[in-house]
């Protein structure tokens, strides 16, 4: 079990007197202690550049900056060489679809993909499809919104190169199954790219058992700094893959007639001075994670998502869009009331949610709605914190809303 | 009626009127029209105004998109303000609104019922809300005045 | 003048009774407090994510983000529309040459560049002349490693589509004639790319008045966080510019069929989530530059460095490879001794500085050498360190940097 | 000899000796070689080392680069050191070498010379120069093992 009382403490902003219910974790985390204080020691105990042995400092930030590597790569079961830093999920994903997707697929190959896609996994599929003339299929969903292995392996056949899905939808919430889905995807000599990035933050991945060839995430949502992120690859194909950018740091040499020497997987992705004190705090937010234990992490937002949907049924100004959901991922309505008005009024109560389409824009297509409300729940939320906000839902009216700018 | 106006059960009815009856509402397929597009940086609403102006007079708007009741309202009311207005006067009236958005003194008479969203300062987040339709046919008229 | 006492109070890691002489902001600067605090200050008051109004931190996030573009805008004295906020120089460097660079060159065309230039700026640009079948081509440097402007006009010729320059070499510390570079490239109907990295940190640049195309600089060497970088681009090529990213955020929508509406600039360049502390770390270090004055702190470095200079004259046991240079960046040698191994000496003597070449890795082309000791100088260096600097220089023997490891 | 080896005015010169005198300097142009391009990360150190192996022995072993004093004389003394052995006697050598490096406990015998660089672990940021030829020849070793 996990002890929230203990966890909230660790972060500073759930510590002021303001009241503060945050319900947007799928946006950004919240960042713990542990997490500032390894950007912090950047700062103001061994700020230098890395991959330099030249002093002391740079020594120990380049030490630590390799050891955040093994670290996230033991995370999630793979080998360090596998693990490519980034700015984020987006950087991650676009670098798949121009540096491998690009390269290996031809005219009339097919890109299956879901309708749930944020826009982020999609988007850079879209612009290979047109470059290279491939073409884009989704496999059908369910009337919630999820990809099942039935209507999977009937979307797909041999001229499907490449899967692109998410692992969790930012939207729906849904945990798509993975490890059969790259099963069948290799039964068809395709590739699978996974959009992880709801995914990493909430249970314990296992790429090498799921098999993927590449997933990708952030660490803003984990707990760590913006501004850092993660691509994972199989070495086999990180080794043919050529890096989206060039600079320093990637290369071994080159020369005025314009010949380079890259060096091995990882650094030749790494061009240029990466975020230093975003990988260390990534570093220390696989740590806190990994103190509290992924699987409480896991049965604590179940156990919050259960509670929640329960009491959103007892309400009946609300409509939910995915009651059958497990993650702490929730997405509702009220009715006759914008989304974004009701969000405002949450906020006047101190609740932060989200409303909008979520970056998902297709998805409309699915659930036949444009906007939701998104409440997303993490460690540090409590059912205290679902009270409080079904308390508001409850209460909520158009003119409540209204009143409230005039 | 300005009187009126400082009631806020009488604001209130106003606003979720133009929210549940738009006028001027739905856009036409009539290239007399300019039109410009908004999706304002949260992206959530989603609006198109069309302006009609013939010898520098407001003949005609229409909107229509996604929305939330306060840019649904504003843009609403907006419509109704600036219809059959000169540009100049039109400029009048978006002027005297963006000042009043930013809580500066203001022309109330010219703004009527828009005075409804006096306070809307009061709660920054609504802002892009309260102005999306304004800043689009002040575009629409600027730009207008450029081409010719 | 600079007041570089008060200075040091301002940067922690500077405060520590370990005696460390840092020489080496030219590969990262030290932070101080200013920004530190802003970085801290989004983690425990508004930790959010950016560009949404739903709830009051995201708010506060996006109102900071968005003034810390106008703030590094009017720092340089252009647009807010025109800087793009992205993950470092080298991302920007690459950006403008996948983006731009393959855009509008054609088979024949010629890069203009110079031997001096950092991998990060060159490197893209070779990659650019392969896939197109352009042309590089260097101006010829005098024998200190600077552009003339007679070597310039002569290199200069109508099969020259883009010039790709550094302002301030990280070797050498040249400052290049960037206004007349930019005139003649443009009387030529050419576009100027400009790798700021080493100029922004040390004086005042005003880019409308050098009127350049492109130009790039890096957060970290200018006190602000690492994982974070500008580019400029006068608008005009912006607007036409595709992103090299796709995702959420440089989108107004998009549908199934693959049509995608991009944002206006600069958003449609910054998809997915962006480093949000490092964006306001960045506005704190400009305004931590601005309140010390860049006249100051270019008095102040010049100062040091014909300090430094003058000094290191005195030596008859080193040489140096840049003896008429004004900036902070001395490029040097200890006779019969490899850099590295002098490097690791005076990191005995706590003095940081870097071996190596650099990144710059045709320089030794020119100053026909492959390795120096780079010693960078920064607005808290003092006489002081430059005095420690050379008492352990003068001392260095090989034997002493032998004895230090058996 | 290992008496000699204890005194540090000793072990100076050794290494002196083999950076300014470095034994099997200089690449072949030979297919029988296999060989090995080491720049290490701090991108200063850029060294190249070959080997000759034939019926499970070390023939021969060259190597050349951009490389500091540390680098140059501990590959040099490699050199020296593994020439003529076996593979396997080579992999004992090499195991001895990474143990010494890391502080641990090891076979002094049969480090010869090499036993200079006994000290380095205390300087953390010149283990790259010292190990930089030693991996070289560790992989040539290994990757020869797995070809066969
Ligand atoms: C001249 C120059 N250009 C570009 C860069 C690359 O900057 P970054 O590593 O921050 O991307 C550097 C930094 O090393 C530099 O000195
Ligand atoms: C499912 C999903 N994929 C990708 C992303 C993009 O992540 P980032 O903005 O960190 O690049 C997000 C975050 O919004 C997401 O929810």
């Amino acid at each position: 079990m996990l002890d929230v009382t203990k966890i909230r403490k660790d972060f500073p902003i759930l510590n002021k007197d303001d009241g503060l219910i945050y319900l947007d974790s799928a946006a950004t985390s919240l960042k713990p202690k542990k997490v500032i204080d390894a950007v912090l020691a950047y700062y103001q105990d061994y700020t230098a550049n890395i991959h330099r042995g030249d002093y002391r400092l740079s020594l120990m930030a380049s030490e630590l900056y390799d050891k955040a590597r093994e670290n996230v790569a033991d995370f999630v079961n793979v080998s360090a060489t596998e693990i490519i830093f980034t700015s984020g999920s987006t950087a991650s994903l676009n670098q798949v679809a121009y540096q491998f997707g690009l390269d290996i697929l031809q005219a009339g190959d097919v890109i299956l993909t879901t309708e749930t896609e944020h826009a982020s996994s999609i988007l850079p599929w879209y612009q290979v499809a047109k470059k290279i003339n491939a073409k884009i299929e989704y496999v059908p969903l369910n009337n919630e919104g999820l990809i099942t292995i039935e209507n999977f392996t009937k979307a797909m056949h041999d001229q499907v190169k490449i899967v692109v899905t998410t692992h969790v939808s930012n939207v729906l919430g849904h945990v798509n199954p993975i490890k059969e889905l790259a099963r069948i995807t290799h039964d068809h000599d395709g590739y699978i790219v996974v959009d992880g990035a709801q995914a990493i933050p909430h249970m314990l991945i296992d790429l090498k058992d799921l098999d993927v060839d590449f997933y990708a995430f952030s660490g803003h949502k984990m707990l760590a700094p913006t501004g850092v992120g993660v691509l994972y690859g199989k070495r086999c194909w990180l080794d043919k893959m050529l890096p989206l950018f060039y600079g320093g740091g990637s290369n071994a040499r080159f020369d005025k007639q314009g010949n380079i020497t890259l060096k091995n997987t990882p650094e030749k992705f790494e061009a240029g001075t990466p975020s230093i004190e975003g990988v260390l705090g990534l570093s220390a937010a696989i740590d806190y994670l990994r103190d509290i234990g992924m699987d409480n992490v896991l049965m604590h937002e179940e156990e919050l998502s259960k509670y929640l949907l329960t009491k959103l049924h007892e309400l009946n100004n609300v409509i939910i869009y995915n009651p059958s959901v497990k993650s702490g991922i929730i997405a509702l309505n009220v009715k006759n009331i914008f989304s974004q008005d009701v969000a405002a009024y949450l906020d006047h109560h101190h609740i932060a949610v989200r409303s909008g389409n979520h970056c998902a824009k297709i998805l409309n297509n699915v659930i036949q709605v444009t906007d939701t409300i998104r409440c997303s729940l993490y460690i540090y939320n409590t059912k205290e914190d679902i009270d409080e906000f079904i308390r508001v839902l409850k209460d909520v009216t158009l003119e409540k809303c209204i009143d409230l700018i005039i | 009626m300005s009187e009126m106006l400082k009631d806020p059960m009488i604001l209130r009815q106003l606003i979720m009127d133009h929210y549940e009856f738009p006028r001027n509402h739905g856009l036409v397929d009539d290239t007399t029209y300019s039109q410009k597009h908004m999706a304002s940086e949260s992206c959530i609403d989603d609006i198109v105004v069309q302006v009609k102006i013939i010898d520098d007079k407001i003949i005609d708007i229409r909107f229509d998109g996604v929305a939330c009741t306060i840019s649904t309202a504003s843009t609403s009311m907006m419509t109704e303000l600036l219809i059959d207005k000169t540009r100049l006067e039109a400029k009048k009236i978006i002027e005297a609104y963006f000042m009043m958005i930013d809580n500066q003194r203001y022309d109330e008479a010219i703004l009527n019922e828009a005075i409804a969203f006096s306070n809307v300062y009061k709660q920054p987040n609504r802002i892009k809300c309260a102005t999306i339709g304004w800043k689009a046919i002040k575009e629409l008229i600027e730009e207008g005045e450029v081409n010719e």
